[in-house]
C-alpha cells in the first residue's frame, strides 16, 4: 500500500508539473476568437452588400471566366490595365464616348446596361468577331444560365465601384430583395442536372449545345460531338477526350479556335458529379 | 469458495464487457435511426440503402426532398441517386444545453479518455501477440505467462473503451446533433462496419482470453495464435476506420465547397491526413501500450516480496521499456510526415500550427518528449548496474548524458523568447543573435536526431553490457561502427547548420536526408551487431531483480508523460481546425467556438490523465483481484 | 564522504556559467559591443533540467548514489550530528523563505507581454477595398526579370521615404527612431524575418500594418502603418522586390 | 642562428605587408567606393553628392553635402579641411546618437575597412578642395585636465567668458535667445549641453575638446582656439569648460535601459500643487524616448524634442503626474520672446498623457494612437495656452477623439517654464463616478500610459507632435500582510517537511 501511496503521489504529482509548466512556465496566447461569419439574412449593411457582391462578380456571376488578366477575352473591370482605370472608374467616360448609343446616364446606369444589354456599347477590340465591334459575345447576366435578380446586379455595380474606389452610388435594396439574393449568392451548391451544371460553369457563354436554348459561338459548337470526339487525340477514348478537353483544355485546341481561350480551371471548380453529368450529356445529347 | 470467487469474477467480467458492447452498439444505431425516424413517412431502408440519412429537425429545413416538393422520398436522378446535402449552417441556438454540463469539456474529456483506452486497447494484443509468439519460439515459459497476465487486463480494458465509446456518442447526440448528422450522414455506412467489426473483435478477444489454457498445445496453440492475429486485425481496422472520422474534420475529401457529399464513400475515407494519421497513432499505440505495461511492472516490481516475484516484474518492466523505446523512435517521424500532409493540405492550417498561437505547444510537447528520452535512457543506464561486465562501458555514459540534455535544450529553446522589457534592450530586439539559431526548425531537426542516435547507442551499449563478441572481425566492426556513428553524426550536424544558408522551402527538405542518416545508423549498427555477437562469449547473466528503486520511478514517469503528451497531442490536432466542426466546411457556431489558451488545456488533459490513471488502476486492481483468487484456488 | 555531492555542485555550477556566459560571449562574438544575455525564464529551465542532468549522471550507478545520498543521510539522519542538522534546517528553510519573499514582494519589472512574430497570415485581405487571396498572390515584379534592377530601386526610393526611419539605412531595424518603438522594427537582414516568409504574408503585413495584426501580434502595440493609406499596390510590391534585393534574401515559395 | 634570420625575414615582411595594406586602405580606390556609394549611400547624400537623395526631405539635421567639402565634425586646426580620418570615423561609427540621433548609421559592421576607405576617397573627389588642401593633422590637445570640483568651477568661468550661455543657456539647455542659421541656412538649435547622449560626434572629454577647439563648421559655433576669436580660450581653458559641460548632464533625461514603468510613489497627506517641490524627489524620475508621429496623415519628421521625464505620486485620494521636459523655446502665443525666436507663426506647447478606459484583464490594450473600437482611451491634455488648466479627450480611434466638457471631469494642470525646462502637473482622483469612460486607478496593477508633446516654436499642431507607444504605470502597492505571511509560510512547511524527512531518515541511519 505504501508503495502504491508513493506512486500515486509521483504521478500525481508529475502531470502537476507538466501543467504547471503549461501555465506558467509558458505565456498564455489567447488566441484569435472565430471571425464574425457574415450574415445572410436580415437587413444588410453597404459593406455586406458590396462583398455579396464581390461574391457573384467571382463566383456565381462568372463574370471572371472573361473578364480576367490572363485571357485578354473581355476589358478588365476591377484591376487597372491597358483598358484603364477600373471600369467603376472609367464608366462615366464611356457614356461620352462617341461611339456610345445607350440610354445611360450615369456610370451606374451605364455599368447596369452592359451587364443586361452586354451590345448597348461594345469596347473596341471585344466585339464578336465579324461584327466591327457592334454585337458583344458577352450573355446578358440578368438572363439564361447566369440569372442575376435585379439586387444581385446591384451588388456587382456597388462592389465594381468601391473596388475602382470611386463613390458607391447603387442603393441598397429594400426589404425581400438582399435576403432573396443572399442565399443564391452564397456558396454554391453543386448543379442537380446536365442542364444545370452548363449554366452554373458558364459552357453555353461560349459553346453552343444541342438542347439548350443559347450558346456562344466563342468555343466549338458542340453539335456532332460525340461522333468526332474519338478521332481527335490519338489514344483517347470519346468519353477521355471529352474529360481531357473540359479538365486541361489546353492539351489539344481545335483547329480554329484560340488556345487559352477556355478557362484551365473549370477541372478543380466542377464537383465529381457535374463533370460525369457534363460527360454523360455531351456522349449522349450531341448525336 | 476460490471456485466461487472465479466464476464469479469471470460471469461479472464477461456481463460487463458484453453488456457495454450491447450499449455502445445500441447508441451507434440509434444515432443512424434517430434522424430518419423523425420523419416518419421515410422507411429505414432506402435510407440504408441509399447511404442517405436526411438530417432532419427545424433549423435543417431544406430536407432532401423539399426541393422537389415530394417529402416522401428524395429527389431521384438519372441514375437513382440521392442527392446528399450541404453541411448545415447552424447557429448557437442549435446547439442543445445540458444543464450541469459543458458540452465542450464533456466530449473533450470523454473522447481522450475513449482514446486513452482505446490505444491501450490496440497496443496490448499486439504486445501479447507478438510475446506470445516469442514465448513460442523461445519455449521460454516467462512470455507465455506474461502475455496471459496481460491479455487479462485488456479484458477489462476492452469494456471501459465500449463503454467510453458508447458515452461519446450518447454527449455527441445529445451536445452537438447537427454535427453527429452530418458526419452520419457521409460514415453512415463506415459506422455500421464499425459496429460489425466490434463484434468482431470482441469475439476474438473472448476466445482469445478465455481459450488460452485450453489452446496451449501443438496446433491448436497456432488456432490460439491465429486468434489473436485476428484480434489484432479487428482492433487495427477499428482505428483506421475511426481515423476517417477524424481526419475527414481536419481535412475533409470526398465533398464539395458546400459539404454535398459526392457518394463517393471511398474518397472520404481517403482523406489527405488519414494515412499519416493512420501511421502516427499506431505507433504511437505501440509505445504508449509498452509503457503503460511497464508501469504496472514497474508497481510489481516495487511491491514485490520474494526474489523470485521482483527478477519476474524487472524482466517484464524492462522487456515493456524495450517496446516503448522501440515504438518511440520513430515517432517524431510520423510526426513530421503528418505535419508536413497537414502544410501540404493548407498552409494555413501549418502556419497555425507551427508559427501562431500553438507554437508554445510544442516547447510543451518538447519538455514532454525530453523527459521521456531522459528517462528511457536513465532506465537503461540503471539497468546496466544489474549486468556483470558493463563497467566497461559505464564511463561513456558520461558523454551520452551532456549529448542528450544539451540536444534537450535546444529542442526547447522557443523561437520568440520571453524576455522582461530590460533584457529585451540588452539583447537589442526581440531576436537574440545566438538563441535565435536554436529557434527555427534546422537547430531541432538536428536536435532531435541526435537524440534518437544517442538513446539508441545507450540501448547499444546495454546490449552489449555482458557480451564478448568473438568474431574474428570484431575490431573492424567496431571501427565499422564508430565510423557509423560519427559519420552519421557529422552529417547531420552539417545538413542542420546548412540549413541556414538556403532558402525555406529546400531547407524543408534537408529533414529527409537527416532522418535518413538517423535510419540507417539504426539499422546498420544493429545488423552489425546482430552478425558480431553471434555465439558471443557472455561475462555473466543478467542478475534480473537487482535494480535500484529509482529505475522504476523513471517507468512510471514514462507512462505518466506519454499519457500526458497524448492528451497534448491530441488537443492540438484538434484545436486546428480552429471554429470548424468540419474544416472550411461545417462551422462550429457554438459558444465554445473559440480555442482555449494552452495553460486552459493543460488543465484539462490533466484531469483527464488523472481519471485515465484511476481507470486503470481499477482495471489492474480487478485483475489482480482475479489473480489472487486463481492463486488461492490452486493452493 | 562529500565527494560527489561537491562533484554535482561543481558540475552545476560549470554548465550553469558555460550557458551563463558562453552563450552571451558567442552574441559578443557574432555582433561587437553587444552583451546578449540568456533571458532569465529561458536560464530557469536550463538549470532545472541540468540539475536533473546532473543528477541521473550521479544516481544511475547503484554506489555513486549511494554516496551521493550518503552526506545527505549523515545530516538528516545521524543523531550525533543534531547541531549541524539544525543549522542546514534552518538554512534551507531561510532561503526558501527569501525565495518566497523575492516574489511576493512589490516589484516594478514591467509585466513581460509576448507577441507572435509571424503570425497566421489570413486566407484573404481586403486592401483598397478589393480583395487578395494570399494563398496565390505572387509579385508581379518578380517575373520581370528585365526591369529588376529599375524596380528594385524604385522599391528602394519607396523605402528611403517612407520605412527608413524605422527599419533602417542597413535595412537591420536600426532606423533613427528605432528605439521609441515597442516591438522594435523588424530586422529585414536577419534570417529569421523576410527569409522566412512568403512575398504575399509581406504584402500583408506592409498593407495593413500594425493595426491589421491579429489578436496574437498584439495590434495595439506595433507602430507599422497602414500602408495602404500611403501607397499604391505597385509601390508595395516594388519595396518588396528592394527588400529581398539589398538583404539578399530569397523570399519564400512553398511546393 | 638560421631560426632567428628567417624569424626576422618572416617578421620585416608582415610588417611591410602591413604597411602596404594600410596605405593602401587609406589611399582608398575612389572608384570602388563609388560603386559602394550607389548602393548604400545616395539614398540620403544624392546621386552627385548635394545631399539630397530622395530621403533628404525627410531628415532634420539633413544629409551632408559633399560637394562643398565642409564637414562639420573635424579634428584638424580651425580653417583647414577635414581630415581623412574624421571622414573615416563618421562612416565607421555613424553619428547616430541616443534618442534624438541623426540617420548615419554606423557602417562598420556591414562594410570592410578597406570599403570605408574606398568611400572616403570617393566622398572626397566630389569636391576639388581636396585637391588643393591638406589638413596638417589634428589639433593640438595639451595635457588633459582631470575633473574636480575646482576645475569645474574654472570651466564655469571660462564658459562665462567666452559668452558660450548666449547659444547654449545659462544652464547648458540650448535655451537660445538667438535665432540660429547654418551656412546652407537650415535653422539651427544650439546643443543641450545637459543631454551628452545626443551630442552627434562623441561625448569623451577628449571628443568635446575637439569640438569647443575647432568649432563646428558651417554653423555658428566658433573655435575657441583660433587666435584671431576674441573669445579665445588657452587650452587649459578649454579642458576646464569640459569638465564643466561633463559635470551638468542631467540624468533624469537619460534613458535607462529597460526601464519603463512610471513608479507611483505613495504620499502621506496632499499632493504638491507646486511643480518645484521637493517632494518630487521622493518619487524616482523614469525618462522616455519620444519620437515623431509618422503612422497616421499628416507624418511628422522634424522634431525638435526628444524625450520626457515623468513621476508620479499618489495619496489615498489623488493621483499627481509631473512631466518634464527641455524645450529650447517657451512658446506662448502672443509671447513676445517667443515670436522673436519662432519660425513663423507660434503655436502652444503642450503635453498629454494617454490611458486605457478600462485597466486591461490580459495582454490586450487599446491601439497605441487613440485607441479603437473595442477600446477606448482618455487623453489628459495641457497646454501653454492655458497653463492652469486641463482637459480630457475621449477617442476610440484616430481622428475620433472629443474634448470632453469640462464640469464632467476633475482632471486639473499646471505647468511651468523656467530656464530650458517645462514641468507639467497633471493631476486626478484616483476613481471618478464616470466608471464608464474614465480609467479607475488601482494600485498593484499595471496600467498602460502613453505621452504626446508638442513644440509650438517648431511648428508642431494637431497630429504634428512627438508621442510614444504604450509603456507602464504602477501605483505602488501598499506592502499588505503576504510579504510576511507567504515566506513565513515557506519557512515553517520547509521546516516541518526538513523534520519529518530527517525523521525518515534516522530510521534508515539506524538500520
Amino acid at each position: 500500500m505504501k508503495v502504491f501511496i508513493r506512486i500515486i503521489i509521483f504521478s500525481v504529482v508529475l502531470s502537476l508539473c507538466y501543467w504547471g509548466f503549461s501555465n506558467y512556465g509558458i505565456p498564455q496566447v489567447i488566441p484569435e476568437a472565430p471571425p464574425v461569419e457574415e450574415k445572410i439574412s436580415g437587413s444588410m449593411t453597404m459593406d455586406q452588400y458590396i462583398a455579396l457582391g464581390g461574391k457573384i462578380f467571382n463566383g456565381k456571376g462568372t463574370c471572371t471566366l472573361c473578364h480576367n488578366p490572363v485571357g485578354g477575352r473581355a476589358p478588365l473591370l476591377v484591376e487597372s490595365g491597358k483598358d484603364g482605370a477600373p471600369i467603376g472608374a472609367r464608366a462615366a467616360d464611356r457614356i461620352k464616348d462617341p461611339r456610345y448609343k445607350g440610354k445611360a446616364k450615369t456610370a451606374e446606369e451605364y455599368i447596369y446596361e452592359s451587364e443586361v444589354d452586354p451590345s448597348a456599347f461594345v469596347v473596341a477590340g471585344f466585339g464578336k468577331p465579324g461584327t466591327n465591334d457592334t454585337v458583344s459575345p458577352m450573355p446578358a447576366t440578368n438572363k439564361g444560365s447566369i440569372g442575376l435578380s435585379e439586387a444581385e446586379i446591384g451588388a456587382v455595380i456597388a462592389y465594381l465601384q468601391k473596388s475602382a474606389g470611386v463613390q458607391v452610388t447603387v442603393k441598397l435594396p429594400t426589404g425581400a430583395a438582399p435576403a432573396a439574393a443572399a442565399p443564391a449568392a452564397a456558396e454554391p451548391q453543386s448543379a442537380k442536372t446536365a442542364e444545370e451544371a452548363f449554366g452554373k460553369h458558364g459552357c453555353t457563354t461560349c459553346h453552343t449545345i444541342p438542347g439548350i436554348a443559347e450558346g456562344g459561338d466563342v468555343g466549338p459548337n458542340f453539335k456532332g460531338l460525340s461522333s468526332r470526339a474519338g478521332s481527335r487525340v490519338k489514344g483517347l477514348s470519346p468519353k477521355e477526350y471529352i474529360m481531357q478537353s473540359i479538365v486541361s483544355p489546353d492539351a489539344y485546341t481545335v483547329k480554329g479556335f484560340e488556345p487559352g481561350t477556355m478557362p484551365a480551371d473549370l477541372g478543380e471548380k466542377m464537383t465529381v458529379k457535374e463533370l460525369d453529368m457534363i460527360i454523360k450529356y455531351l456522349m449522349e445529347k450531341t448525336g | 469458495m476460490g471456485f466461487l470467487g472465479k466464476g464469479l469474477f469471470k460471469g461479472v467480467s464477461f456481463r460487463f464487457t458484453s453488456l457495454t458492447a450491447c450499449l455502445f452498439l445500441i447508441f451507434f444505431a440509434s444515432t443512424l435511426i434517430l434522424p430518419i425516424s423523425h420523419n416518419a413517412s421515410l422507411s429505414l431502408k432506402p435510407a440504408f440503402a441509399t447511404e442517405s440519412p436526411a438530417p432532419a429537425g427545424e433549423h435543417a429545413a431544406p430536407v432532401l426532398s423539399k426541393a422537389e416538393g415530394k417529402p416522401e422520398e428524395g429527389k431521384k436522378e438519372g441514375e437513382g441517386k440521392f442527392t446528399y446535402q450541404p453541411a448545415p449552417k447552424i447557429k448557437v441556438e442549435d446547439y442543445p444545453i445540458v444543464k450541469g454540463f459543458n458540452s465542450r469539456i464533456a466530449v473533450w474529456i470523454v473522447a481522450q479518455l475513449h482514446l486513452f483506452f482505446g490505444a491501450f486497447v490496440l497496443a496490448v494484443p499486439i504486445f501479447v501477440l507478438v510475446i506470445e509468439g516469442v514465448g513460442l519460439a523461445t519455449k521460454d515459459e516467462r512470455y507465455d505467462h506474461m502475455a496471459h497476465e496481460f491479455i487479462k487486463v485488456s479484458m477489462t480494458a476492452f469494456s471501459i473503451t465500449a463503454s467510453l465509446g458508447g458515452l461519446l456518442s450518447l454527449m455527441l447526440v445529445s451536445f452537438y446533433p447537427d454535427f453527429f448528422k452530418y458526419m452520419a450522414g457521409i460514415f453512415g455506412k463506415t459506422m455500421i462496419i464499425y459496429a460489425l467489426l466490434f463484434f468482431g473483435e470482441s469475439f476474438c478477444l473472448y476466445v482469445y482470453y478465455y481459450g488460452w489454457d485450453r489452446m496451449n498445445e501443438g496446433f491448436s496453440k497456432w488456432l490460439h495464435l491465429t486468434m489473436g492475429l485476428m484480434l489484432n486485425v479487428f482492433g487495427m481496422t477499428l482505428m483506421v476506420l475511426s481515423n476517417t472520422w477524424v481526419s475527414f474534420m481536419m481535412a475533409p475529401s470526398g465533398i464539395d465547397d458546400a459539404g454535398v457529399f459526392t457518394g463517393d464513400i471511398w474518397a472520404a475515407i481517403r482523406g489527405p491526413l488519414w494515412n499519416p494519421i493512420n501511421l502516427h497513432r499506431f505507433i504511437a499505440n505501440i509505445a504508449f501500450g509498452g509503457s503503460i505495461v511497464g508501469a504496472y511492472a514497474a508497481f510489481k516490481f516495487l511491491s514485490a516480496k520474494t526474489d523470485e516475484e521482483k527478477a519476474h516484474y524487472d524482466w517484464m518492466g524492462y522487456t515493456a521499456n524495450f517496446i516503448a523505446i522501440f515504438g518511440f523512435l520513430p515517432l517524431p517521424f510520423a510526426g513530421y510526415w503528418l505535419m508536413k500532409e497537414v502544410y501540404g493540405y493548407s498552409q494555413q492550417m501549418g502556419i497555425t500550427a507551427m508559427g501562431g498561437a500553438f507554437a508554445w505547444l510544442f516547447i510543451i510537447q518538447a519538455v514532454l518528449i525530453g523527459s521521456l528520452f531522459l528517462g528511457a535512457n536513465y532506465y537503461l543506464w540503471c539497468g546496466m548496474g544489474r549486468i556483470k561486465g558493463s563497467e566497461r562501458y559505464t564511463p561513456a555514459i558520461k558523454y551520452l548524458i551532456v549529448v542528450i540534455v544539451g540536444c534537450f535544450l535546444v529542442w526547447f529553446t522557443p523561437h520568440t523568447l520571453i524576455m522582461t522589457s530590460k533584457e529585451v534592450t540588452q539583447v537589442g530586439g526581440t531576436h537574440h543573435p545566438v538563441l535565435g539559431f536554436l529557434g527555427v526548425m534546422s537547430a531541432k531537426n538536428t536536435a532531435v536526431n541526435i537524440l534518437i542516435v544517442s538513446t539508441f547507442l545507450s540501448f547499444m551499449l546495454y546490449r552489449r553490457s555482458n557480451k564478448i563478441a568473438t568474431a574474428s572481425w570484431t575490431s573492424t566492426g567496431n571501427a565499422l561502427q564508430v565510423a557509423l556513428f560519427a559519420g552519421g553524426a557529422i552529417n547531420i550536424v552539417t545538413l542542420g547548420v546548412y540549413g541556414y544558408f538556403i532558402p525555406a522551402n529546400i531547407r524543408i527538405g534537408l529533414s529527409i536526408p537527416q532522418v535518413m542518416t538517423t535510419l540507417t545508423i539504426i539499422i546498420v549498427s544493429s545488423v552489425l551487431d546482430g552478425f558480431m555477437y553471434k555465439g558471443a562469449k557472455s561475462t555473466g547473466p543478467i542478475e534480473w531483480g537487482k535494480m535500484g528503486q529509482r529505475s522504476q520511478y523513471a517507468l512510471f514517469l514514462l507512462a505518466v508523460s506519454f499519457t500526458w503528451l497524448m492528451g497534448l497531442m491530441g488537443y492540438v490536432r484538434s484545436a486546428l481546425r480552429q471554429h470548424w466542426h468540419v474544416y472550411t466546411v461545417f462551422r462550429d457556431n457554438s459558444l465554445d467556438a473559440y480555442t482555449p489558451t494552452l495553460g486552459y488545456a493543460a488543465g484539462i488533459i490533466t484531469i483527464a490523465v488523472y481519471i485515465f490513471i484511476a481507470l486503470v488502476i481499477f482495471a489492474f486492481w480487478i485483475a489482480n483481484f482475479s489473480a489472487k483468487k486463481h492463486a488461492e484456488a490452486s493452493h | 564522504m562529500m565527494k560527489k555531492l561537491i562533484q554535482a555542485v561543481i558540475l552545476i555550477l560549470v554548465f550553469y556559467l558555460i550557458l551563463k556566459l558562453g552563450i552571451p560571449a558567442l552574441g559578443s562574438f557574432l555582433h561587437h559591443g553587444t552583451w546578449p544575455v540568456v533571458p532569465t525564464n529561458l536560464m530557469r529551465i536550463y538549470v532545472f533540467f541540468i540539475v536533473a542532468g546532473v543528477l541521473l549522471y550521479l544516481t544511475f550507478n547503484e554506489e555513486s548514489a549511494k554516496e551521493l545520498g550518503k552526506p545527505i543521510k549523515e545530516v538528516y539522519g545521524n543523531p550525533e550530528k543534531g547541531g549541524l542538522r539544525m543549522i542546514v534546517i534552518a538554512v534551507i528553510a531561510l532561503f526558501g523563505g527569501y525565495i518566497t519573499y523575492q516574489n511576493v514582494k512589490p516589484s516594478f519589472e514591467a509585466p513581460v507581454e509576448l507577441r507572435s512574430i509571424h503570425p497566421a497570415p489570413p486566407s484573404s485581405v481586403e486592401m483598397w477595398g478589393k480583395p487578395y487571396n494570399l494563398l496565390k498572390l505572387t509579385n508581379p515584379f518578380r517575373e520581370d526579370k528585365a526591369n529588376f534592377e529599375k524596380n528594385a530601386r524604385e522599391g528602394g526610393i519607396v523605402f528611403f521615404k517612407n520605412c527608413f526611419y524605422c527599419h533602417g539605412d542597413k535595412l537591420d531595424g536600426k532606423g533613427h527612431y528605432n528605439s521609441g518603438f515597442s516591438p522594435m522594427p523588424a530586422n529585414f537582414v536577419d534570417v529569421g524575418t523576410i527569409a522566412q516568409l512568403q512575398e504575399s504574408f509581406l504584402f500583408w503585413r506592409i498593407g495593413t500594418g500594425g493595426p491589421g495584426l491579429p489578436k496574437e501580434g498584439a495590434p495595439w502595440r506595433s507602430a507599422m502603418p497602414i500602408w495602404q493609406h500611403f501607397l499604391s499596390e505597385e509601390e508595395i510590391w516594388k519595396v518588396i522586390l528592394f527588400l529581398y534585393d539589398y538583404t539578399g534574401h530569397s523570399p519564400r515559395t512553398f511546393g | 642562428m638560421k631560426r632567428k634570420e628567417l624569424f626576422i625575414l618572416f617578421f620585416t615582411l608582415t610588417l611591410t605587408l602591413t604597411l602596404a595594406l594600410y596605405t593602401f586602405a587609406a589611399q582608398g580606390d575612389k572608384d570602388a567606393g563609388k560603386k559602394i556609394y550607389e548602393k548604400k549611400c545616395w539614398w540620403c547624400h544624392g546621386e552627385k553628392g548635394e545631399g539630397n537623395g530622395p530621403a533628404a526631405e525627410f531628415l532634420m539635421p539633413p544629409p551632408r553635402d559633399f560637394t562643398l567639402g565642409v564637414y562639420k565634425y573635424k579634428s584638424s586646426p580651425p580653417g583647414q579641411v577635414a581630415r581623412d580620418e574624421d571622414i573615416f570615423r563618421i562612416i565607421s561609427d555613424g553619428m547616430p546618437g541616443t534618442m534624438l540621433g541623426t540617420a548615419m548609421p554606423a557602417w562598420k559592421d556591414v562594410l570592410s575597412e578597406k570599403d570605408r576607405w574606398d568611400l572616403v576617397a570617393y566622398v572626397k573627389s566630389m569636391t576639388d578642395l581636396f585637391q588643393t588642401e591638406k589638413a596638417s593633422g589634428e589639433i593640438n590637445f595639451g595635457s588633459q585636465v582631470s575633473s574636480s570640483e575646482e576645475s569645474i568651477k574654472k570651466g564655469k568661468e571660462a564658459f562665462k567668458k567666452a559668452k558660450c550661455f548666449e547659444c547654449h543657456g545659462e544652464n547648458g539647455k540650448g535655451d537660445a535667445i538667438k535665432k540660429l542659421k547654418d551656412d546652407w541656412g537650415f535653422r539651427v538649435w544650439p546643443r543641450n549641453l545637459t543631454k551628452p547622449w545626443t551630442f552627434r560626434a562623441g561625448s569623451e572629454p577628449k571628443d568635446i575638446f575637439t569640438r569647443v577647439s575647432v568649432g563646428i563648421p558651417g554653423t555658428p559655433m566658433p573655435s575657441f582656439a583660433d587666435p584671431k576669436s576674441e573669445n579665445k580660450l588657452t587650452d587649459e581653458e578649454r579642458w576646464h569648460v569640459v569638465n564643466y559641460v561633463k559635470s551638468i548632464q542631467d540624468d533624469t533625461k537619460r534613458l535607462k535601459e529597460g526601464e519603463i514603468v512610471v513608479k507611483a510613489k505613495y504620499a502621506e497627506g496632499n499632493l504638491p500643487e507646486d511643480t518645484n517641490a521637493p517632494e518630487w524627489n521622493n518619487a524616482s524620475a523614469t525618462a522616455y524616448q519620444m519620437v515623431p508621429q509618422i503612422i497616421a496623415k499628416d507624418r511628422f519628421f522634424k522634431p525638435t524634442n526628444d524625450g520626457i521625464t515623468v513621476r508620479a505620486l499618489f495619496n489615498d485620494k489623488e493621483i499627481a503626474f509631473l512631466l518634464e521636459w527641455d524645450d529650447r523655446t517657451k512658446s506662448i502665443p502672443g509671447d513676445a520672446d517667443a515670436e522673436k525666436l519662432a519660425e513663423g507663426e507660434v503655436l502652444e506647447d503642450a503635453v498629454a498623457i494617454q490611458l486605457p478606459v478600462t485597466i486591461p484583464e490580459a495582454m490586450q490594450k487599446p491601439y497605441f494612437g487613440h485607441g479603437d473600437k473595442e477600446m477606448g482611451v482618455n487623453q489628459w491634455y495641457w497646454s501653454s495656452g492655458n497653463a492652469t488648466a486641463a482637459k480630457v479627450i475621449d477617442s476610440t480611434g484616430l481622428g475620433s477623439g472629443k474634448a470632453r466638457d469640462a464640469a464632467k471631469t476633475d482632471v486639473k494642470g499646471k505647468g511651468e517654464y523656467k530656464a530650458g525646462v517645462w514641468r507639467v502637473i497633471l493631476k486626478r482622483s484616483l476613481t471618478t463616478a464616470n466608471a464608464k469612460d474614465d480609467l479607475q486607478f488601482e494600485a498593484g496593477k499595471f496600467i498602460p500610459i502613453g505621452f504626446a508633446s508638442w513644440d509650438g516654436s517648431n511648428g508642431e499642431k494637431g497630429s504634428k507632435h512627438t508621442m510614444t507607444t504604450w509603456y507602464w504605470v504602477l501605483l505602488e502597492p501598499k506592502a499588505g500582510s503576504k510579504v510576511y505571511t507567504y515566506p513565513a509560510a515557506a519557512i515553517i512547511i520547509l521546516v516541518a517537511g526538513q523534520l519529518w524527512f530527517a525523521r525518515g531518515m534516522r530510521k534508515d541511519y539506524e538500520k
